[in-house]
Order: structure tokens, then C-alpha cells, then sequence
């Protein structure tokens, strides 16, 4: 279980947020709104220990996640806005070394039904520097087929994907919210995910004048 | 968890070889620069003799300079570098790996051309000898100093001389006793002094440099 | 075969009429380099006269000199395949500039090498920077870069527009070599055979040079087709006439057996 | 219409404002490696007077290549390059601008420091007029060739070691008639025969690199 | 008037589409659809001259682009995948450099207030680098609120915007085809211009089994 108290970020000298509580249960989504620059990324970069907050604390089951460390990176998938691929390797070969040191080692059959089954058959043995926008996207959120990580964290995973795309990993997330899994994204896309209702977390309401 | 260690291996192998020039880069860096001084300089064998080791070990230790400057710079470009910031592995030790990986491809190959390169420089065999020594003891250390630089420097404006400015001057000792020793030998004089501190810088680094990096690494990326 | 014609360059311009056309030349190249090398050297290390200064260590020049002539054609040659396959989009053109940088590189290696045990014995030095021996080492160079620019580029397309350039950039070097001794007074020798003015040297000597030239010249093109075959081949894998002759060879081989 | 090259140069400046570090990189790797020289090699004032043309020379020769590695990088990297090749202008003359301003912060820089680190290896005054024109028409022509090195190894594979690869064999003039100048003024004798063939150099450069490296770059996008 | 005479592409050893045959008229927009890895992109950059098509040609009112060059290019506003924007510079003047390589120098004004438009209102003076996503994108699509020209090629414009933006993009877009200007974008995002009949091109039908 993931717990925020009293979280604050500073941004420069810009507050982004502050007195930010909320925690997210095994089988919850969490859906984080905000218009652009509003402090998502930010948020979701502190909850996964890539970045310092301004004030407050994150904790993964009661312990402080700057304590466990290790123990909480070990349940969380992170994937970013950067897309976190190496363009010199196969798509193949990015799947298999970005899974395996997240800590979850899959063997080669594995990792290529995963892709087959994001939509990349016949691109599986491309260097990704070749593949379209949406496919290198792909790529990257293969992972989230083969993870075996309790906590997803999600940065705009849509982006770039065509809507076939968009469905299967609809899907994806459903799948692992039923298992007990928890997921904190955001997008500015419409996104419903079956028999699941969705939690809303909204930042920077205030500065909804622009 | 081994496994981790051994992807990243397998990663850093992997993609060294795609970009089978880039790892060149260090070694062609090293075999032009210590070839151009015959070109601007003349060939009179003797003033290049009495240069070689000096011109051997500064052209090492730019080439060291320049390679490490990209060392994390990818990494932290496409993302995966935040990867390995939150995988379960401490950073200290999966930093530790890349290190010896660069070092590998880009350092070993240097100590290994460096007798060829000697020999065009007319240095003996006995000086050429104690020269590879030096480079093999002396360029881990380069490596070990310039990863902490590589994560500080990460992202940050003009991160390239900036890195120079702050690795520099602890890369100097090591150019010293390392052209020193050499210098020695070819006046027949001992180097184990020489040996023993560059052995010291080597252990000193070893112990500090990873975890340096890794907390380089950490603030570079908040 | 008319060679005469418009219409044969055009279809021969086209990878698949190349390839077996090639095929077939290979052989004959590979008879003309062999007979040519035993004439050559023949007549360079047995005909000819001892030199009255030299002695016998010019005999090196029966090498040397063909492979620096070579060395600089090529380039040339190479040159204008390149710009041609980039001005026409000719895919064989550019094969053809891709197939013969190793050779150039090769003889441009070779050109050095002989020069270098030549110079032992003559100038006392294996190496001096004199203008034509550093422009010659420029164009091994140059050789080397062309091909490492090539080697880096996936997109073959791309590739052949980008070494076009580089090789048009570098052509200024051959004017370079070949008047380097004219225009600064170098240790090198000039040239003693021209067009314009008789040839300065003795008549079995100027043979042997020209019969090993003209080897050379035939070993280029033996293993400048017999890569471009191979690139054909790598390059049109996808497209039915290679698939068909290269089943149609298996079930050859398959028959034969 | 001049505007756009206008904007160009005021862009070009503006970014090499904010990252004074970077552009001071070219100047503070020609100041290390010609200091790092008497460290490794011993302090003979005599055996340095007689390596300095070449050592000044090569130095200089390293830093223009090295930071003309970066001269379109970044602008390929964020997309700013794509818009300069479909501008309204003729993408040469804006080359031509890039590669000026370029020369303004990293060449000329090296030419005015010049005199105090050939000073420092013992040279004397004349010897060190003729090293900085030297240098002044010299580095310039290193701009512009590096320019066609660093369009046609946008984006590919190894491109570091690929750009030493292609421009250092055109580098190799340039450097045997610089040092040379500055070696006959040593030796007491003419430098006008190398001066006009460094001009000639210059002149060639001027009117072809642009155009090539123009080309090069609508190349390395496609 | 742009028109494309058997426009063929190929990438690798990949066919992606041939014999494409369209125009497009003053005061039309053109709608490229089509999966992750169609061509979209690729179709794109061979009309606004940055890449070379395998066979056939595109014509600007009836002269071949590669001819017209800088003609063409004036009348192009060309918005990519990447942002085209230096993180060193401020937004402002990004916006002002921008357009101003365009051919098209802008007073501070003027482009103070495309910003306010757009909703940077409070980040004209920051670098870039520190915005985020959304914004660094609305700094890039900020040069379609002071643009002269009359093509405009935009790739997946409503990428990392929120709902707002994209509203008012969608305005923009409107405005521009109203005075007669011609649009060609892709985008996977369901989108919609008021009182305007959006002419859609599919790419890549026949691949439609991923
Ligand atoms: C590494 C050293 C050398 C290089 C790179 C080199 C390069 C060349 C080149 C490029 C040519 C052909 C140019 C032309 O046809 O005008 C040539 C021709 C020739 N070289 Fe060398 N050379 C070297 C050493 C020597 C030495 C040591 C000698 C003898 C002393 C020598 C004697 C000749 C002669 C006689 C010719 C034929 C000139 C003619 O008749 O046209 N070369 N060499
Ligand atoms: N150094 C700084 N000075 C001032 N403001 C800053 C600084 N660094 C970041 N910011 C601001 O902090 C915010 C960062 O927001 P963040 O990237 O978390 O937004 P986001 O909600 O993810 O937006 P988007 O939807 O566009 O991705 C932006 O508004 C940015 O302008
Ligand atoms: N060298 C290559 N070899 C094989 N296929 C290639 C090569 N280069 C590009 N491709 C393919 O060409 C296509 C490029 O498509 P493009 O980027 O135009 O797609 P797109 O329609 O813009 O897709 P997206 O919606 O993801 O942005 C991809 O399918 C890619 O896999
Ligand atoms: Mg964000
Ligand atoms: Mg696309």
C-alpha cells in the first residue's frame, strides 16, 4: 500500500503542490488530472523515488520508500516520458534487458509473444532507432506485459498510440488491477477500463484560469 | 541479485558492439594524437624518444577524458538511466559495471596498442615495457576519477569543460608518477616508487569512485 | 553482345541483367590477371637490364609504380560511379563505387609499402614527409573513411549519397599526389612517363610496367564484380528474380547430387 | 532575404551566451593540453622551444575537432535542424553562419591565447607572430572542412571517431604547412612559400565547405 | 495548390505506401490517418521536403518542390515529431527565433501575446528546459498563432496537451482554413474543427491485421 503525507514539490521557486494526502490500495487506479505543467510529472517522478519532495514523505507499507529503497523498487515498474529504450538495440533485445534489470528476468519466447502481442510482429528484430513514434512507444510499454511489479506508475503511457494500441493496454491495465496490482497514471486522453472505477486525483485546480 | 549485474553486462557488451566505432574512438583518439606529433614536430627520432612517454601518457589521458564524457550521457538522455537509478539494485555496484566495462573497451585497448606506438616513438623495449605497466595501473584509475565527473556533470550546461575542469586536476598526479616511471626507466633509474602510489591512487578509487558516482548520479537526475 | 549500343548499357545498368552478366566476366578477368602477372614479371624481373645506379632493388618499381598509378585511378573511378549513382539514382553505379574502395585501399597500401622498402636502400629512410609520400598516405586514408562512412550508415540510400560526397571532397587529393613533385621540390621522383613527352626509360622496363598495369587493372574488376555480386544479392534478397535463381541453384546442386 | 540570417546569428550568439562554458571548452582543451606537455615531459626549456610549433599546432588542431563534433548536434537532436533545411534560405549561407560564429568563439580565441602558451614553452617573439597568423588563417580552414565531417556523421553510427576518420586526413595539410611556417621562422628561414598555400587553403575552403556541408546535412536528414 | 503525382516510400527494405495519388486545395484540411508505423510521418516529411520519396513527385501549384525550394518553403510551416525548440532559450524567445528562421521576424508583442494565447502566461521568461512536456509542446505550436504561411504540415500536433489546449488549437486550426489556408496534420486523438469538412487520408489499410 502506498501512502502520501503532507507531500510538497517546489519547482525553481514555483509551488506546485502542497498538504498532498492520498494512498492507493492493491486492486485501485489512480488517475492524476492536472492541467499541462500542473505537477504530474513531478508527482509521480517523487512517488517513485526519482526525486526529492519539498516536504512531507512517501511510504510503501508503513516505511518511509527512502528507507526501503531496494525493497520498494523491487514492486514498482516506472515508465516515464522519456522512452527508456537504447535505439542500437532490437526491439527484442529492449524488452529482455529492460525487464531484466528491473529485476524480472524473461526468457526469449516470453518476451516475443509479448510484442506480438503489443503489435510488433516482424519489427521484433528492427534496431528500435528505426521504428516509428508509436512503435519505439510500444516498446517501452511492453514491460507492462511481462512485469511481475505490484505498483505501476504510469506517465502518459498513450501517447503516440494508435487506437488498437490504446484498447490492448486498456486492457493490460485492467488485468492487472483484478490481480491486485495498483496503478498511478495520467493522461489527457479519455481512458475507461472495464469494471473498474477509476480514483481522480486533481492537481492545480487553483490555476485553472489558464 | 546477480541477475541484474549480469544484464547490465550484457547491455553494456551488447551495445559497445553495435557501435563498434564508438568504442574505437578512445584507441583511434589515442593511435592520431600520438601520430600527429611526428607531423608537427619533425621526425628527428631522438627529440621524439625524449618525448614519448610524456606525449604517450597525455594522449592516454585525453583519450580517457573524452570517452568518459559520454559515459552516462545516453543513458541519461533516452531514459534509461532513470531505469537503473530505481531498479533493486544498489546503483553503487550496477555503476561499478559500467566502469569496468568502459574501462575494457576503451582503456585495456590502449595499454595493449601503446608498445606499437612506443616503438614509432623509437623508445627500448625495457621503457616500453615499464610504459605498458604504468598505462595498465594508471588508466583504471582515469576511468574510476572521470565516472564521478560523468554524474556530476550530467545535464548540466557546458557539462564537457566543466567536467574537465573538475577531474583535471586530480587526473595530474597520475600523469606524473605514471610519464614519470617512464622517464625513469629510460634513464635507468628504479620505479617502484612510481608503482607503489599509482597502486595507492588505484585502491583509493576502487573503494570511493562507485559509490561517488552513484550519489552523482542520484542529484544529477532530481 | 553489341556493346556498341545505347539499349545494352541501359539494361546492363540494371542489377539483374548485371549479375549474370558479371558472373560471366569473372572468369575472364581472372585468366587476363594471371596471364598478364606471369608476362609482367617476367619481362620486369628477368628481361630487363640491372640499373647502373641502382642495381636490382629498382625492380621494386614494377610493383610500386602500378599500384600508385592504380591507387590514384581508382579513386577516381570510384569517384564517378559514386557521383553518377547519386545524380541518376543508379543503384549499380553506387554498388560498383562501394565495390572498389578495398582495392584502392588495398593497392594504395601497397603503394606505401613497396615505396617505404624502396626507400630503405635509395634514400636511406623508410620514411620521409615528403609531399607525395604524405598525400599518397592522405589517400589510404581517404579510402579508409569512405569505407567507414558506408559501414555506418544502415539505410543503403542514404549511405551512397553521403560517400558520394565525401569522395567528391576527397578527389582534390589525386591532382595533389600526381603533381606533388612538380610543385614542390621533393625527394620523389618525377614522372618519367607522361603523354605528352617520350618515356625516359628503357623499353622492357616502360613494357613491364604497363603489361603489370594492365593486370592490375584486370584484378580490379574481377574482385570489384565479384562484390558487387555479392551486394546484389545481399540488397535484392527480397525481390523474385533473386529468390528464383538462388532456389534454381539449390535444386541444381540438389539434382546434381 | 537577410533577416533569417539575421536570426540565425542572433541565435547562435544567444545560445553561446547561455552556455559560456561551452564555448569556453575549445579554449580551456587548447590551454590543458599544451600545459599538460611540460608535465609530462619534463621542464628542458630547450627540448620545449623545439617541440612547441608542433605541439600548438596539434593542441589546436584537437580542439577545433573536437568541438566541431557539436556544431549540428544538438540542433538535430531537438529538431531545430529540420527547420533551418526547409527555411526560406539557401541552407549554405546559414551553414556559412553557424560555421562563423562557430570560428568567432572557438578559433579565434585560440589564436589570441596563443602567444602566452608559446611563451610559456620558450618561444621567441617573432616566432610567436608567425604562430598566431598561422593560426589565424589556419584554423578557419579546420571550421570549414570540420563542418563537412560533422553533416555527414549527423546521426550515424560511432559518429565521433567516424568525423576524426574523415577530416583529420584533410586536417594533415594544414598542420604540416602551420607548424612548418612557424618551424622555418624558427630556423631563421622564409614563410611566405607555406602563408600562400595556407591562403589558398582558406580560400578553397570558403567557397566549397559551405556548399557541402549544406548538402551533407540534407543528406544526414533524409 | 499542392498535389502528390504516385508518391511511392520505402524505409529499409520496407515498402510503406506507393502510387499515392491526392491534392489539396485552399481552405482544406487533410486528415493522414493510419496505424503506429503506416508512414504517416514519413509522408509527411517527403511533402515538406525533408526526405527524399522513393518514386513520384510532389507539386506546388504545378511545379515539382524540389525545383521551387525556397519558393515552396515559404509558404511551409512545417510542426514534427520533435519540438524544434532550444532548451536554453526562453519561450519567448523560441517563439521569436522560430518564426523568425521561418522568414517571418515578429515584434516582442506580438509574440508576448501568442504566448498569453496559448497559455503560457507567467512562463514567457523561463528556459524551456525547465517546462514541462505540455508546455515545451505549446512553446513549438505557438509559431501557428503568428505564421503567415499557408501550408501547414503538422505531426501529431495535440501530443502531451490537455484538454484546453487543445481546444483552442483546434480554433486556431479552424481559423486558418477559413482564410483559405490548407492544413495536412496526422493525430491519433479523436479531433474535430467547428463548421469545416475534414477530408481524411488512409495510410497503410491493407496492414490493418496489427
Ligand atoms: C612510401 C613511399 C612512396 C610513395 C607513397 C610513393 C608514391 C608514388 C606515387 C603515388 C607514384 C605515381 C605518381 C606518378 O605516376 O607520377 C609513384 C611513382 C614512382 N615512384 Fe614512388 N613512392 C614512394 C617511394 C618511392 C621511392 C623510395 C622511390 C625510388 C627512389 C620511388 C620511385 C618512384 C618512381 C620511379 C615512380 C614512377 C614515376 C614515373 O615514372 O611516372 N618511389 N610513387
Ligand atoms: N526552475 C523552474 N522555475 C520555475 N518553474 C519551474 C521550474 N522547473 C519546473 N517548473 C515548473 O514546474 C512545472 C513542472 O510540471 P510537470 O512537468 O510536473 O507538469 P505536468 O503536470 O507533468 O505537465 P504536462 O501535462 O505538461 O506533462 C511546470 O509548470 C514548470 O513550468
Ligand atoms: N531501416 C528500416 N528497416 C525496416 N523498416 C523501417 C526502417 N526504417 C523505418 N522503418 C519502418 O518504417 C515505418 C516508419 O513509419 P513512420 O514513422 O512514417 O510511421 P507513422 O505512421 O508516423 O507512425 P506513428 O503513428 O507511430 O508515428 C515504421 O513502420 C518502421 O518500422
Ligand atoms: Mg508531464
Ligand atoms: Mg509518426
Amino acid at each position: 500500500m502506498l501512502n502520501c503525507v503532507d507531500l510538497a514539490c517546489v519547482r525553481g521557486d514555483r509551488p506546485l503542490f502542497s498538504e498532498l494526502n492520498f494512498n492507493i490500495q492493491p486492486g485501485e487506479l489512480l488517475h492524476v488530472k492536472g492541467h499541462n505543467g500542473s505537477g504530474k510529472t513531478s508527482l509521480l517522478r517523487i512517488l517513485s523515488g526519482l526525486m526529492l519532495q519539498a516536504d512531507g514523505e512517501v511510504h510503501w507499507n508503513g516505511e518511509n520508500i527512502r528507507k526501503l529503497r531496494d525493497e520498494f523498487q523491487r514492486e514498482l515498474l516506472y515508465i516515464g516520458h522519456l522512452p527508456g529504450i537504447k535505439g542500437d538495440l532490437t526491439a527484442l533485445e529492449n524488452l529482455r534487458v529492460n525487464s531484466g534489470l528491473g529485476g524480472n528476468t524473461i526468457t526469449e519466447n516470453v518476451a516475443w509473444e509479448a510484442l506480438g502481442k503489443i503489435g510488433l510482429k516482424g519489427r521484433e528484430d528492427l534496431p528500435a532507432r528505426v521504428l516509428s513514434q508509436g512503435q519505439q512507444r510500444r516498446v517501452a510499454l511492453s514491460r507492462m506485459l511481462v512485469a511481475k511489479a505490484k505498483l505501476w506508475i504510469l506517465d502518459e503511457p498513450f501517447t503516440a498510440l494508435d487506437v488498437k494500441a490504446v484498447a490492448m493496454l486498456q486492457s493490460v491495465l485492467e488485468d492487472h488491477v483484478k490481480n491486485g496490482g495498483m496503478i498511478i497514471l495520467t493522461t489527457h486522453q479519455d481512458f475507461s477500463v472495464a469494471n473498474i472505477e477509476v480514483r481522480v486525483l486533481h492537481l492545480g485546480i487553483s490555476e485553472s484560469s489558464i | 541479485m546477480i541477475e541484474v549485474f549480469r544484464w547490465l553486462i550484457w547491455r553494456e557488451l551488447a551495445l559497445a558492439l553495435r557501435r563498434k566505432a564508438e568504442v574505437l574512438t578512445a584507441l583511434l583518439f589515442f593511435v592520431i594524437v600520438v601520430s600527429l606529433f611526428p607531423l608537427g614536430i619533425g621526425p628527428e627520432i631522438d627529440t621524439l624518444r625524449e618525448i614519448a612517454p610524456g606525449v604517450l601518457w597525455v594522449a592516454a589521458l585525453l583519450a580517457s577524458m573524452l570517452s568518459l564524457n559520454r559515459l552516462f550521457a545516453d543513458d541519461y538522455v533516452d531514459g534509461t538511466l532513470e531505469q537503473l537509478v530505481i531498479s533493486s539494485q544498489p546503483l553503487a555496484l550496477l555503476v561499478f559495471g559500467k566502469i569496468l566495462i568502459h574501462w575494457v573497451l576503451t582503456g585495456l585497448p590502449l595499454v595493449l596498442i601503446s608498445p606499437i606506438l612506443g616503438m614509432q616513438l623509437g623508445m627500448d623495449m625495457d621503457s616500453i615495457i615499464i610504459l605498458m605497466l604504468t598505462l595498465l595501473v594508471g588508466t583504471p584509475v582515469l576511468s574510476l576519477i572521470g565516472a564521478v565527473g560523468a554524474g556530476l556533470t550530467l545535464g548540466v550546461r557546458g557539462g564537457g569543460v566543466l567536467l574537465s575542469l573538475l577531474i583535471l586536476p586530480l587526473y595530474i598526479p597520475v600523469l606524473i608518477f605514471g610519464a614519470g616511471a617512464v622517464e625513469s626507466a629510460q634513464a635507468g633509474l628504479g620505479v617502484e616508487a612510481h608503482f607503489s602510489l599509482l597502486g595507492a591512487f588505484l585502491i583509493g578509487s576502487l573503494i570511493l569512485a562507485p559509490v561517488g558516482a552513484a550519489a552523482a548520479l542520484r542529484i544529477s537526475l532530481d | 553482345m553489341n556493346f556498341f549500343t545505347k539499349a545494352f548499357w541501359l539494361k546492363l545498368s540494371s542489377p539483374k541483367t548485371f549479375y549474370p552478366f558479371a558472373g560471366k566476366m569473372i572468369p575472364v578477368f581472372m585468366a587476363i590477371t594471371v596471364v598478364l602477372t606471369l608476362v609482367g614479371l617476367y619481362y620486369g624481373f628477368v628481361l630487363a637490364p640491372p640499373d647502373y645506379q641502382q642495381g636490382d632493388s629498382y625492380r621494386i618499381m614494377f610493383i610500386h609504380v602500378p599500384a600508385a598509378w592504380m591507387s590514384m585511378w581508382i579513386y577516381i573511378v570510384m569517384c564517378l560511379f559514386a557521383i553518377i549513382g547519386m545524380v541518376w539514382r543508379t543503384r549499380l553505379s553506387d554498388m560498383m563505387a562501394g565495390a572498389l574502395a578495398p582495392t584502392g585501399a588495398m593497392f594504395a597500401f601497397l603503394a606505401l609499402w613497396t615505396g617505404a622498402l624502396w626507400g630503405k636502400p635509395t634514400w636511406g629512410a623508410y620514411w620521409v614527409w615528403d609531399a607525395r609520400l604524405t598525400s599518397e598516405l592522405i589517400l589510404l586514408f581517404l579510402f579508409f573513411g569512405f569505407i567507414a562512412l558506408r559501414a555506418a550508415i544502415d539505410d543503403p540510400q542514404r549511405a551512397a549519397r553521403a560517400s558520394a560526397l565525401l569522395a567528391s571532397v576527397g578527389v582534390i587529393n589525386v591532382p595533389i599526389i600526381y603533381f606533388s613533385v612538380k610543385w614542390w621540390n621533393t625527394l620523389h621522383q618525377g614522372s618519367s612517363v607522361g603523354l605528352t613527352q617520350k618515356a625516359t626509360m628503357e623499353d622492357s622496363m616502360l613494357t613491364a610496367m604497363m603489361v603489370m598495369t594492365f593486370a592490375f587493372w584486370a584484378y580490379t574488376f574481377m574482385v570489384a564484380f565479384m562484390r558487387v555480386r555479392n551486394e546484389i544479392l545481399e540488397r535484392e534478397k527480397n525481390s523474385a528474380w533473386v529468390t528464383e535463381s538462388v532456389t534454381q541453384r539449390v535444386s541444381e546442386k540438389v539434382e546434381g547430387k
